[in-house]
């Protein structure tokens, strides 16, 4: 068990988020918990609709105004609660303890201004040190270099370079102020799988050498298997299952939604004729069903998961919320211990 | 039999869902568009039963010394012009000609400029650039004095009016209908239209027209309110209406002589101008509203 | 002058603001600084202030002299001898000799004679005698030629025109004033020419026209004192101007007519030819309210196509007052008893439409069907030439000489726009032409004049006055029938 | 760039003849004849034939084009019928009313609709928005001429503070120039405030948004040059429009500018006149949309690069 | 005897393409979409391409279908050359010939029911003439994609991606096609429904006796799904060879770089080294000649740039374009 106290970075607690339009309120995340520590990197996988950006979102308080609000629970970052924090606060944390990476680098960069002035800005809001500017310049550069981006190139404008290398003007500027925590939102699912990868090298590469934190999210089981310590696999808004790596991808025990993730994709080492995939889709989250939100599609449903919330069964590092699990399993896993 | 019987009843059971329906649910909700429907509607209504409002033979055009330039009062609720001609009558029975005349121009130009920009949009090539050079011409000449300019060549009278406000607005909408069919042709679906082996024209009328149709009725709404104005301007200034026919902008005209001591003259057909138009472009951006695809939920 | 004086003395009229000059408001700009080229009232109520004329017209309509000093008739030869006042002074300095009035005269016969024809057709030759004297050969006698004279022909400087863009941009002429600058955005700019040869010296040392096309406007600018003379404001601020203790108001008959016109050519309109016909419709019409609504009173009914201050013009031309029982009672004698349809009056925007509007109200009281349609002006005189209409409200500017009515009435006038083709007035119109004795001329012109009434080939309506709203303090001191109030006829009162 | 610009120009050359052939043809149409115009309707017939094949009027339509168009390249576009001078020399004199107008009515525009446009957008349903766009929906509503009169009727008849009419102080261009500004302000203030909040849902408004950077920031640095680019082009369309002559208002301000010069010439059938007006029109609205195409390209590095490239 | 006859037929390619180019005009330049590809897919076997991001992989498939006009080369059909078809010959073609796209959102007319998506090549060939031969074509359809009746008069908006792409599979189906080209139709989709849709479509090749191109740039889907596989880089086909063969054996540079990124969901990989690719795609537009990879390539040699390369056959049915490799 490595959740000492002093290590810890982020905590998230029962968080609820819902979004309000015209017509109805979508339930996004339900009452969510996780936990991160310093220098570790935790995988948030799910479907789409999932909740993963608005846990994100949430967590630098960057929910669309008016729209999304959060309606309960806590994240405590560094020993203090973020929800609770001033507006001017927040925008201290944001891009100098917290950056965030978006999914699509085609639209995350201002089109009219220079690759140089966007990452300059990042410096700038956060010069705390009050350094002069050609001390930021320099920054600039070395952190384009950090990139592998030629800085020569600096004061070209965003629409002038290929997906690959806006990600990583992103990334630079998202790496600038040396923040804690990195939250990366899908980052590589615009770009191709050969730019995949060395964008996905150099984000691991650069947070062992800076010594960050990470919450990588993404639907893809592979990013996840190569780069993260622990995972967390969200479905309708909820955490179904969590753990370490090993727990999720070599644990014999699974949420029956974890398994049809894994039965879903075509694996290249094992031939298989066919794709055991999760039946049905997505509930609607205006009116997400009762009991374990998975009923409907899940194999294994019994008649108690469409009556009652399942309970949280945890065997050491690793937590399913799962009606097919009984607490006798999870005691019988402790006493083994 | 039953097999025919079967197709009804799943169409029954399964009854489409009108999206006209789906848009006026989403205006229905903005008040602001809600206002100018129903101002329009008073609009249409007043200039529907003008006659049971006022004789048209006896208050609006028959003229009275004995009643010049009377302010408005109970027996003339908006007072008499100079003719001694009832004011209120001639509003009402103006906003008939108001009215149709931004219908009919706004109706004819969309449809000759939305035939042209859908087949310039749809082939594109040597006959998109034929037709648009020739519309760059057309749009290079204000549109105001092109209309002044037909007018002055064809005679004035409320037909030529409208024969010169459409021309003027051939080119508007041909590039506006164009625009967005280009943005429809580049659509996937169009594609697997041709990839079914639809015909030319019953992609355009199927497949290209209802999806740029969106964005053509708001701006033809829109453009309702326009060419009121553009009406009202031409008679303004002598061109189109007849006397003693009574027509908004031409009532404007002629009050304008008598504007210092009896601005209700040139207050009120000033004001009904403004109404009209004032609605009718709240209309239309409830409809753009209202049909945007983002603001979907 | 019918300014009344009632104690204030000028100078304390806030609105006036420099009593060395006025602001006189043009209602358009000018269509061209040359007098020869020119077809505009308003153009040359402002231009004639520059020009001078050949001869003057006095009251009474006899001629008398102004460049010319002294003339005579030579029979044998079929011309005029005159004899030019000496020291006449054009505004560039130099003097005027008999050369520059034969200049003045060729340019007409020959560069502008499409502009000037009434006068250049009736002239052979023009031959100069010496420095001080022309002889005008005719090509036949002409009774009206010294009154054409007196209001077309205007003096040219020989050398001016010839230096100069033929007028185009600057005039060189000896009238009182001269011009000091044109911008077609603002207006003209007249100062006084000091060596001014005539009796009435100008006073007012500057004028500036400035061009307010708006009725309304002229008004408010009167009112605020940016304008000290109004000749187009909206009649229907009569009310306020006389009101205004700071405004003043005058006006005077002029040579203006409006009338409604019938085409008469040959067959075209049944109805039309009947005299029973266009009677009742000259009974049918409601001068009194025409005259209100266009003219806000301004007006008199008018008899008769002739001007009341032609010669020729008598009150024994017959009068049709407003009777719609007559008119209807003729209708049926006519055998139009329940009326008949026709196409449309057709007119020009402005006063002319007002008068046709109600004439569309009357006529519907005697049962003739019409509309009303407004044209162009181009659209206006073309139909009117070819023809191609059935009334038309019309107005004219006619000079005082009874030939100038001719020009409308007689089928080989310039203006034949009616198609009235009477055998007995052509006849008699050739006779006035050449009649010299003005007795016997007035009583040819005025039997035409009473034929025409009787016959009803017009619907005259209305004889307009000239008005002007003035800022208090301005005085008028006279006019000219023809041009109205020139700039040499006004003064501030001391 | 350049070769951008001299292609842009060249591309007036088929549109300017295209714009003469139109004129000439409606012209031709046009009822009377410009002698009877000059020479008044009491002018003999002779004369009136005499002048017109003077002025080439029995010409037939493709004599004419043609002639015009040997002339036009010779730099001769005719005398003015009507006048009888050259008719660029008309146009050059009225040109800078218009200009003036124009200008400082543009300028007006730009003035009230951006930065309340912004206001409304970033208070977006707060009440200074609701204002700011009702009173945006009813001036974009009013009809220009008659609010001309309005304000005439109680600036300058009731309160006698800004002249009515002509031109010369600066006071003259009031009354036009805000006639002219407000409903056009009106719908710009629309527009920004559409166009603010387009890009106010852009990813990268939020990635300044995780930056750190304040609200102000945001608007002034990230959104508004991205806002503005439509903006931009709708009023350059719009001062490309009033150079062509704010016609109603020319004629209630009685402001003799250019489009009182081609109504007048238009009526007299001044052809020369008003084919010389409508071509310099075309040249100027051409002229100043590649002014707004170079603004664009100023501001946005993605057209610039198009051009250059 | 039966057996043996079976097999004749279906070693006869369906489909061929003879040097088939596709140039789009740009203005910077001659636009090389698709350069010269030589393919053939036997009858009832699925060829998958792969290739980054604008290699010209829909190109590809969109001028087979002759939905884009091509530059130069064949397509074969059944051994004819379609190109010569006219209008009418190629509306009957297009019976034979369907298309998935890759965007389900793109590509159903938002202002279309179900029905009237599904129903509308049935309508335009005019293939059923009473309405309700029609309306039981579509029920069949549908059901045979696995929708359910009820979303007849739905409008696709109103349905998830993975019900949409059914109705774009249920469209190319309505006319029983013999070829399908299936631009990425499930790159848009979650893993998931993703699952779903390889295995519809997967069952419907087995039932139907169908022809695919799958074009993808998964390669995990790739091999799942195809029989062959050919590797795209800047418009032309650097490697094709039967899947397994590809996957166990790769030969250019580039496909084996391209395989080596995937991540590969399990724990095992993971402490292997990567080789990771540096640098960008080569420029479409007039490209220089010989290898276009070479930029990128770690074994570049300057002989590389020397010519135009040809695909060589390398071992049986193992094709390769390289000059070191091949
Ligand atoms: N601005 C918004 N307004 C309304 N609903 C929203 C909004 N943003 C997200 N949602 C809804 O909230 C739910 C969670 O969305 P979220 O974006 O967090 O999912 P996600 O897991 O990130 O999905 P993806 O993999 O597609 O990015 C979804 O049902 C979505 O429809
Ligand atoms: N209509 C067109 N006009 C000009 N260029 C085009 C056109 N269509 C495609 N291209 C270009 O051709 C090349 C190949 O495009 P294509 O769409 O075939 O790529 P792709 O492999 O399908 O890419 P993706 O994986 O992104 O779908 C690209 O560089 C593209 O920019
Ligand atoms: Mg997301
Ligand atoms: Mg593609």
């Amino acid at each position: 068990m490595d959740n000492k106290i002093e290590n810890r970075l982020l905590e998230i607690r029962n968080l609820k988020v819902i979004y309000k339009t015209d017509s109805d309120t979508v339930c996004a995340v339900n009452g969510i918990d996780l936990a991160l520590d310093k220098e570790q990197t935790l995988g948030i996988v799910g479907e789409t609709g999932a909740g993963k950006t608005t846990t994100a979102l949430s967590i630098l308080r960057l929910l669309p105004q008016d729209i999304g609000e959060i309606t309960e629970g806590q994240i405590i970052f560094e020993g203090k609660d973020l929800i609770s924090a001033k507006e001017s606060d927040m925008r201290k944390v944001r891009g100098e303890k917290i950056s965030m990476i978006f999914q699509d680098p085609m639209t995350s960069l201002n089109p009219v201004l220079t690759v140089e002035q966007q990452l300059y800005e990042a410096l700038e809001l956060h010069n705390t040190q009050n350094k002069s500017k050609s001390q930021l310049e320099a920054r600039v550069d070395e952190m384009l270099e950090l990139v592998g981006i030629p800085k020569n190139r600096k004061r070209e404008y965003p629409h002038q370079f290929s997906g690959g290398m806006k990600q990583r003007v992103v990334i630079a500027i998202a790496l600038a102020c040396s923040p804690v925590l990195v939250i990366a939102d899908e980052p590589t699912t615009a770009l191709d799988v050969t730019i995949q990868a060395q964008v996905l090298a150099m984000m691991t590469e650069l947070k062992n050498k800076l010594g960050m934190s990470m919450i990588l999210i993404t639907h893809d089981l592979g990013i996840v298997a190569q780069t993260c310590d622990k995972v967390a696999v969200m479905y309708a808004g909820e955490i179904v299952e969590s753990g370490l790596i090993e727990d999720i991808f070599e644990s014999e025990k699974h949420h029956p939604y974890t398994v049809g993730l894994f039965g879903s994709i075509p694996n290249l080492e094992i031939e298989t004729d066919r794709l055991s995939p999760i039946d049905g889709l997505m509930p609607d989250p205006t009116n997400l069903p009762f009991g374990c939100k998975f009923h409907p599609r899940c194999p294994k449903a019994m008649k108690i998961c469409s009556r009652r919330t399942p309970p949280k069964i945890t065997y050491g590092t690793h937590n399913i919320v799962c009606h097919a699990f009984t607490r006798e399993d999870e005691t019988n896993e402790k006493r083994r211990r | 039999m039953t097999q025919e019987a079967n197709a009804v009843a799943i169409e029954k059971k399964y009854a489409k869902k009108s999206q006209i329906k789906e848009i006026w649910r989403r205006m229905k909700k903005n008040k602001l568009a809600m206002i100018g429907l129903a101002i329009f509607c008073i609009l249409v209504a007043m200039s529907l039963s003008a006659d049971l409002i006022a004789d048209y033979q006896e208050s609006a055009i028959k003229q009275n010394g004995s009643l010049r330039l009377q302010p408005p009062s109970w027996e003339h609720y908006f007072g008499t012009d100079q003719y001694g001609r009832d004011l209120l009558a001639r509003m009402v029975h103006g906003s008939r000609v108001s009215l149709s005349i931004g219908f009919f121009t706004t109706g004819i130009s969309l449809l000759i400029g939305g035939i042209l920009g859908a087949m310039t949009g749809y082939y594109g090539g040597i006959f998109d650039e034929i037709v648009m050079r020739l519309m760059d011409i057309l749009l290079s000449i204000p549109s105001i004095l092109l209309a002044i300019a037909i007018v002055s060549a064809m005679g004035p009278s409320l037909l030529n009016l409208l024969i010169a406000i459409t021309i003027s607005q051939i080119p508007g909408f041909t590039r506006i209908v164009r625009s967005t069919v280009l943005t429809v042709v580049g659509e996937d679906y169009i594609e697997a239209a041709r990839a079914c082996g639809s015909k030319d024209f019953r992609i355009i009328t199927n497949d290209v027209l209802p999806n740029a149709i969106g964005p053509i009725i708001v701006q033809g709404t829109m453009s309702v309110a326009k060419m009121i104005l553009l009406a009202a301007g031409l008679s303004f200034i002598g061109l189109g209406i007849q006397p003693p026919q009574p027509e908004w902008g031409y009532m404007l005209s002629e009050a304008r002589e008598y504007m210092r001591d009896y601005p209700y003259l040139v207050v009120i057909p000033g004001i009904a101008i403004a109404i009209s138009v004032f609605s009718i472009n709240l209309i239309g951006d409830g409809l753009r509203d209202a049909l945007d695809p983002r603001l979907k939920n | 002058n019918e300014t009344p004086s009632n104690g204030t003395s000028g100078n304390e009229n806030p609105l006036i603001k420099d009593t060395g000059q006025v602001v006189i408001s043009l209602a358009t700009e000018l269509q061209t600084l040359n007098t020869f080229a020119m077809q505009n009232i308003v153009t040359n109520e402002c231009i004639s202030n520059i020009y001078d004329t050949f001869l003057n017209v006095a009251d009474d309509g006899t001629i008398i002299p102004n460049v010319a000093e002294s003339w005579e008739w030579i029979e044998d030869e079929n011309k005029y001898r005159f004899k030019i006042k000496k020291g006449i002074k054009f505004h560039d300095g130099s003097e005027l000799k008999a050369s520059d009035a034969a200049f003045t005269f060729n340019l007409m016969m020959t560069e502008y004679k499409a502009y000037q024809a009434a006068t250049a057709n009736q002239i052979k030759e023009v031959k100069l005698v010496d420095d001080y004297t022309v002889d005008v050969y005719l090509n036949n006698p002409s009774a009206n030629f010294l009154y054409l004279c007196a209001i077309n022909v205007k003096m040219y400087s020989e050398k001016a025109y010839n230096e100069t863009d033929k007028y185009k941009d600057t005039v060189i002429s000896c009238g009182p004033y001269k011009l000091v600058s044109y911008d077609p955005t603002i207006g003209v700019e007249l100062e006084a020419f000091e060596d001014y040869h005539g009796d009435i010296k100008p006073k007012i040392k500057k004028a500036v026209f400035k061009i307010i096309p708006d009725a309304n406007t002229q008004v408010v600018a009167l009112e605020t004192g940016e304008l000290n003379l109004s000749r187009n404001f909206a009649m229907i601020a009569l009310k306020n101007i006389k009101e205004n203790p700071n405004l003043d108001f005058y006006s005077h008959p002029c040579g203006l007519v409006n009338f409604i016109q019938f085409n008469q050519r040959d067959n075209t309109i049944e109805p039309l030819k009947n005299k029973k016909v266009r009677q009742a419709i000259n009974y049918c019409f409601d001068k009194d309210f025409m005259i209100q609504v266009a003219e806000e009173g301004m007006a008199v009914p008018a008899r008769s196509v002739a001007n009341q201050g032609m010669f020729g013009y008598s009150e024994r031309i017959p009068y049709y007052e407003y009777n719609v029982e007559k008119a209807k009672e003729l209708m049926k004698e006519a055998g139009y008893e329940n009326g008949f349809k026709f196409d449309a009056i057709i007119t020009r925007d402005g006063k002319d439409k007002k008068i046709a509007e109600i004439a569309l109200e009357n006529l519907k009281a005697i049962g003739i069907e019409t509309t009303v349609q407004v044209v162009e002006n181009n659209a206006f005189i073309d139909d009117l030439k070819t023809g191609n209409f059935v009334m038309a409200s019309s107005h004219l500017n006619l000079n005082s000489d009874g030939d100038n009515a001719m020009d409308v009435i007689s089928i080989t006038g310039s203006v034949p726009f009616s198609g009235i083709n009477d055998e007995w007035i052509e006849e008699q119109n050739k006779l006035q032409k050449i009649e010299l004795d003005s007795k016997k001329r007035f009583d040819i012109l005025e039997s035409i004049l009473v034929r025409t009434g009787e016959e009803a080939y017009f619907a005259p309506i209305y004889y307009p006055k000239k008005s002007y709203a003035i800022t208090k303090g301005l005085n008028i001191t006279g006019y000219d029938k023809f041009v109205g109030v020139q700039l040499k006829y006004l003064e501030w009162a001391e | 760039m350049y070769r951008y610009v001299i292609k842009r120009l060249l591309l007036l050359i088929p549109i300017l003849l295209g714009v003469i052939f139109i004129i000439l043809f409606i012209m031709s149409f046009t009822p009377g004849d410009p002698a009877s115009l000059l020479l008044g309707q009491d002018a003999p017939e002779e004369a009136i034939v005499q002048l017109n094949t003077e002025f080439g009027y029995y010409d037939p339509l493709p004599v004419k084009y043609v002639k015009y168009i040997f002339n036009a390249l010779h730099g001769d576009f005719g005398l003015s019928y009507r006048t009888q001078k050259p008719v660029f020399g008309e146009i050059i004199k009225r040109f800078p009313v218009t200009l003036e107008l124009a200008f400082c009515s543009v300028i007006l525009t730009a003035l009230m609709g951006i930065p309340l446009g912004i206001i409304s957008a970033v208070k977006k349903y707060k009440p200074i928005d609701m204002i700011c766009t009702s009173c945006a929906m009813v001036f974009a509503s009013l009809p220009r001429f008659w609010l001309g009169l309005l304000l005439i009727l109680f600036f300058s008849v009731k309160l006698k503070l800004f002249p009515s009419n002509g031109v010369g102080s600066w006071r003259h261009f009031v009354l036009p120039v805000f006639t002219l500004a407000a409903p056009t302000a009106a719908n710009i203030l629309r527009l920004t405030r559409s166009t603010m909040l387009e890009t106010i849902r852009q990813d990268y408004v939020r990635t300044a948004r995780a930056k750190g950077a304040s609200e102000r920031r945001i608007i002034f640095k990230h959104e508004l040059k991205n806002a503005l680019l439509p903006v931009i082009t709708a009023l350059g369309v719009e001062f490309g429009m009033l150079l062509g002559g704010a016609i109603l208002i020319e004629t209630v301000f009685s402001m003799s500018g250019i489009s009182t010069l081609m109504i007048t010439s238009i009526r007299m059938k001044d052809t020369p006149q008003v084919t010389a007006s409508i071509i310099f029109f075309a040249v100027l609205v051409c002229i100043t949309m590649l002014i707004v195409d170079m603004i664009y390209a100023f501001i946005d590095p993605r057209i610039r690069s198009k051009y250059i490239k | 005897m039966k057996q043996m006859k079976k097999d004749d037929d279906n070693r006869k390619p369906l489909i061929e393409t003879v040097n088939l180019k596709k140039y789009f005009n740009t203005p910077f330049g001659l636009l090389h979409a698709v350069d010269d590809i030589n393919l053939s897919i036997d009858k009832g076997k699925t060829l998958g391409v792969v290739g980054e991001s604008g290699c010209g992989k829909s190109t590809l498939g969109r001028t087979i279908l002759r939905l884009l006009p091509l530059t130069d080369g064949q397509v074969l059909f059944d051994g004819e050359n379609i190109l010569g078809y006219d209008k009418e010959k190629m509306r009957l073609m297009r019976q034979k010939m369907q298309m998935i796209f890759q965007d389900p959102y793109a590509s159903l007319n938002p202002r279309k029911t179900v029905f009237q998506i599904i129903a509308e090549p049935l309508i335009v060939n005019r293939i059923y003439g009473s309405r309700n031969e029609i309306n039981d074509r579509v029920l069949f359809l549908m059901e045979t994609v696995g929708l359910a009746e009820r979303f007849i008069n739905s409008y696709s908006h109103e349905l998830d991606g993975g019900r949409r792409q059914r109705i774009g599979i249920a469209r190319a189906l309505s006319m029983s096609p013999q070829f399908i080209v299936c631009d990425e139709p499930v790159s848009a989709l979650d893993v998931s429904i993703q699952a779903q849709i390889l295995n519809l479509l997967m069952d419907l090749q087995e039932r139907l006796g169908l022809t695919y191109m799958f074009i993808t740039h998964d390669l995990a889907v790739v091999k799942h799904i195809s029989d062959e596989i050919a590797v795209l880089y800047v418009g032309q086909c650097v490697e094709k060879a039967p899947s397994k063969e590809l996957f166990r054996n790769p030969i250019h540079p580039y496909t084996k770089i391209l395989l080596s990124s995937i991540p590969v969901p399990s724990l095992k990989s993971r402490i292997s080294e990567r080789e990771i690719i540096r640098g960008e795609v080569t420029d479409p537009i007039n490209p220089k000649p010989g290898c276009r990879f070479a930029p990128r390539c770690k074994f570049f040699k300057p002989e590389c740039l020397s010519e135009d390369l040809s695909l060589n056959e390398v071992k049986p049915n193992h094709y390769v374009m390289c000059k070191l490799f091949g």
